[in-house]
């Protein structure tokens, strides 16, 4: 189910240059099934600005009818929303979406997770709950530079955890499919979310593994009513354009045009 | 007595408040959230002869108060819509208004012919209007001769009211409202979005692959106010109004230059209660207004 | 080397940050909270044969990004101008643009032809795109033949170069710019503003006494650089662009399209430091968009 | 001076039904100079809404730096204003435009004051002004009804005051020319601010008396240059029209055309 909720924040803090971490509260949250999935959030009453903002889940407590969000904040939107400090509200529509599937890998198997940047926050819920279901998780994380990275200790907490950045400050140097190729580590099925290119090139590395996407687009709705958000389809691919908002975010791989 | 009531031609309306087109989809996506049933209307998305694939991306942008689009009429064409999108409407209590759009007058006609047959469409809404596609749309929405002659061929063919939707993008909309008329219009809707660009602030490029955008959202609202207070007074065909509407006030605000109901676009994104909301709201309006019913209200400026 | 230099017909401009017509007086008021030397130009208040009085007010509305306003013109009058303002502002090294504004042709050219004699004005904005005069105005602004007969009988009797400000209330401005341009006019300003309404929550009557009113700011931003973009693909003479500058990356914005200078209105009323403030931070927009000079940014959307 | 500044939020409080009373402090207090002054407020940094607020100044505190400003928060503007909390800043343009001239009045004379609603709050100041002078102070303070009431007894200790409501909830029921008229109070000027009605009433009551009013008109500027508040002046006035902003709000009786 879909909801609009005022939720209260919780905690705000910040946790790398320009990045920060929100958590808000909720009934919401009791709705939230799959990692991936994300949240529409208007970050003002007023109508300047006007359109939400899409943004991933990164974390969910059920317990505590809690989630977080982690979020870069250089637009106008973004900095508002990182001025809210706890107890005051904001106005959340979701979840939203299609995530990660995590019934796609069995127990015992291993997972390569790859994040890019701002696609980094939806790799943490996802690697909990494959670690819950007892999949073995590799995570590689890419950022432009040492000041940009955020989680490496929650994620090295989980599992296997290689930084990359491009320009070395921190971590492998280069990209994240650099560090690939020369680790080239051994696993069932990857799950990436991240930059188009950075998408296209981990399909082009792994030709043959299963694996699933997590895409961008400039949203109005992000409910599936405006066709804001299309994306194109392979030739593999039955229907003809596909909705980022609500057939995906996330799609197998092979299914986006790339 | 239901003090929202409204009776325009082909439509009668529980209350005045309708999605406008391409912000609503064919209401699936919404019906999640709410019974479409308490709705006015739908103007339900534009309808092409063929399958439509649409702009590129990206195909919205933010702006100050209001947003850029190009979606380039994406839809699933004709036969579709009547064997799916339309029926699946159906089991909600609330009239259809179609949303036709093409190329040039045969495929207007053709659209119109079929989907104004279909059960629950009761009034056509022609898109003379869309500044997002390369040709057809506003072409006939900016030339009085084209607009009238569009308007009877179209009106030769439908089965039900046809409304025709006007662009704002003119010297004098009224000359336009009026040759609509002249060509038999049952109705007005107006305004469709006005052209406008933004660009990406690193690049220097239009952030919409299509360049220009058509502008919608309360940015807009007093070009559409005028417009539609002028036209009111211009022709003696009932008007739909919109253009920035967020609010009962601004119902109330188009119904009183003249408007006989509202519809409602970008404000549904931005809450996706919107239009419940603002239907809960208006009798206690009224209230503080004064005004026993709706229809009261309408062209209470002029008076 | 100054990064910012301007060279136009007439105006050699330190940097491209021009204070719009009718949102700085003459000057005066301004003056109270900073150096007027600073700006790259001023453009004074519309200037008439006779005195004019204006509208009733309230003469304006907020709406929601922007305003309208519907000043009716008001000025002290040529002779008073020439007498007071102009010399009150030779004291500050700023070159002055007259906005000249009448009734008919007549009133324009004499204007035109005094006012261009001033020593410290440098260029001449003929307003033909007023929409809050009954006569007058906007009119011209709307017929191709008017504005390029009007710009040549300017053209014929004025010592400086000639501007000619559009108005975006028409269906095709490039058509209205290339006459202009034929017309002898030396560079275009654009955009004046929209025609909008907005009514009194309780009355349903406008607000605004003359009833419609000029909407202008940040909501008018993506009409205006769509038109920047599209005229001056268009035309061979330059353009000030205008129409909700509030911040420096909207200047880059104008520049970016093909303006070569822009002028900032409605935003002195929000920060009144607002030109002074985007003249400081432009240097800095340059090194983050990696330019050396503000001309390098000149029709970048178009390369 | 005028000054644009970043002032900081003391104290705000609800005083009656809608009324608040806001108190900020910075150094542009220092050049509040004559009571009957107003401020322009901007009460977001984001564009919509767009345009500042005209108040005036209630009450000045020289050695705190501070100022009082009491407002309807009704509209959007003064809605939003009335959610600021002590230590948020508030954008304030000011001081702006000619107040009421205290040295109109000698030592040992009686002024008249009469306020209308939110024209009441600049009175107040005044009041402090003149007794400050040694003037003696009537105060006639109309409302619409009791619940709109707010500084009675601020106004009672300074000196006499007469209330006055249109309901007759609180007071005298009327306008507060039936008061005037009823009461025949002794007076040697009279200063007021309220609805341009009770300003035309007022001249109309006392045409032989010295007085001073406060007008109210939409503003764009706030200082003179956008012509958006000019009113026009009657015969007996050299200029053809004044600004309210800068010209005013405060003029002689018998200048602006009512
Ligand atoms: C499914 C999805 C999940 C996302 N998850 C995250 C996340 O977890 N953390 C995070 O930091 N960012 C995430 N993003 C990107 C995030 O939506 C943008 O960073 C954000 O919208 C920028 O808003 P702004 O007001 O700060 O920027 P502005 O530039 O002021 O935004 C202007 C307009 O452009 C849109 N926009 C700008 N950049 C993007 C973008 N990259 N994607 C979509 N719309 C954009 C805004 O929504 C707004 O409508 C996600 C995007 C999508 C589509
Ligand atoms: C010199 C002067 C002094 C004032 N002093 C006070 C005061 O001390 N306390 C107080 O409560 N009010 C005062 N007012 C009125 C006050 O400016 C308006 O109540 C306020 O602007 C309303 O803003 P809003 O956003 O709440 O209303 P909205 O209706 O949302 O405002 C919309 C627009 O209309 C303008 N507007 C609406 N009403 C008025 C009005 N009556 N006068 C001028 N502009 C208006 C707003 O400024 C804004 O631009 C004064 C007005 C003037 C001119
Ligand atoms: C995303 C989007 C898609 C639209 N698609 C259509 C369309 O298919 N047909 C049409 O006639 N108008 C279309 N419009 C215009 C709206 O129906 C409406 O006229 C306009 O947006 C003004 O109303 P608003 O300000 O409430 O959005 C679209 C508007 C938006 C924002
Ligand atoms: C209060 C006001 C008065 C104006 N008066 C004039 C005028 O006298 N002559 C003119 O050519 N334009 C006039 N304009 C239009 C502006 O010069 C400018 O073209 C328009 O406001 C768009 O710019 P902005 O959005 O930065 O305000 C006026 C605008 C405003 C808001
Ligand atoms: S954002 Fe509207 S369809 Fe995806
Ligand atoms: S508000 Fe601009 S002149 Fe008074």
């Amino acid at each position: 189910m879909i909801h609009q909720e005022r939720m209260q924040v919780v905690r705000q803090q910040q946790i790398a240059e320009d990045i920060f971490e929100l958590t808000l509260t909720g009934q919401l949250v009791l709705d939230m099934k799959q990692p991936g999935q994300f949240v529409h959030i208007r970050v003002t009453d007023t109508f300047e600005p006007l359109l939400r903002r899409p943004i991933s889940i990164a974390s969910i407590n059920h317990e505590l009818l809690q989630f977080t969000m982690i979020y870069r904040a250089e637009g106008r939107g973004m900095t508002i929303l990182s001025a809210k400090r706890p107890g005051e509200e904001v106005d959340v529509l979701g979840p939203l979406g299609h995530g990660f599937p995590v019934e796609e890998i069995e127990p015992g198997q291993t997972a390569l997770l790859v994040g890019g940047g701002i696609g980094v926050p939806p790799l943490y819920q996802l690697s909990k709950e494959l670690h819950a279901k007892g999949v073995r998780t590799i995570h590689v994380l890419g950022f432009q530079s040492e000041n940009n990275v955020f989680y490496e200790k929650e994620f090295s907490e989980l599992d296997d955890t290689y930084i990359v950045t491009a320009d070395g400050s921190q971590g492998t140097k280069g990209f994240v499919t650099d560090l690939l190729r020369d680790k080239a580590p051994e696993f069932d099925v990857f799950y990436s979310c991240g930059p188009t290119p950075m998408l296209g090139a981990l399909e082009q590395t792994y030709p043959d593994k299963k694996g699933f996407l997590s895409f961008e687009e400039r949203m109005g709705c992000g409910i599936g009513a405006c066709y804001a958000c299309v994306c194109n389809t392979t030739d593999a691919t039955e229907k003809e354009y596909l909705k980022i908002c609500s057939d995906g975010p996330v799609f197998p791989r092979g299914v986006v045009k790339l | 007595m239901n003090r929202l009531q409204v009776e325009l031609p082909g439509l009668s309306l529980k209350n005045p408040i309708i999605p406008a087109s391409g912000c609503f989809g064919f209401g699936q996506e919404y019906a999640q959230l709410y019974d479409l049933s308490k709705l006015g209307a739908i103007m339900i998305k534009a309808t092409t002869l063929e399958t439509r694939s649409g702009n590129p991306t990206p195909r919205v942008a933010e702006t100050a108060a209001g947003m850029l689009n190009a979606i380039g009429l994406q839809n699933p064409g004709l036969e579709h819509v009547l064997a799916h999108e339309l029926p699946w409407l159906e089991k909600y209590d609330v009239p259809i208004i179609a949303n036709v759009a093409g190329t040039e007058t045969a495929d207007y006609v053709a659209v119109a012919e079929a989907i104004s047959k279909a059960p629950n469409v009761h009034a056509l809404e022609l898109n003379i209007s869309c500044p997002n596609v390369k040709c057809g749309g506003i072409q006939f929405g900016t030339d009085p001769k084209s607009a009238s002659d569009l308007t009877a061929a179209v009106k030769a063919v439908s089965d039900v009211p046809v409304y025709v939707k006007l662009s704002p993008n003119v010297t004098n909309i009224s000359e336009i409202a009026k040759a609509v008329e002249a060509g038999g219009a049952d109705g007005i809707t107006m305004i469709n979005t006005l052209i406008g660009m933004r660009l990406h602030p690193k690049t220097g490029k239009p952030i919409i692959a299509n360049g220009t955008g058509g502008l919608s959202g309360p940015a807009v609202k007093p070009v559409a106010i005028r417009m539609v207070h002028e036209v009111s007074r211009n022709v003696n065909i009932p008007i739909i109004g919109m253009g920035g509407v967020a609010t009962a006030e601004d119902v109330i605000d188009f119904l009183s230059v003249g408007a006989s109901a509202v519809a409602v676009g970008t404000a549904n994104f931005v809450d996706p209660f919107v239009c419940p909301n603002i239907i809960e709201a208006l009798p206690q309006k009224l209230d503080e207004l004064g005004y026993d019913k709706l229809t009261d209200v309408i062209g209470r400026s002029h008076r």
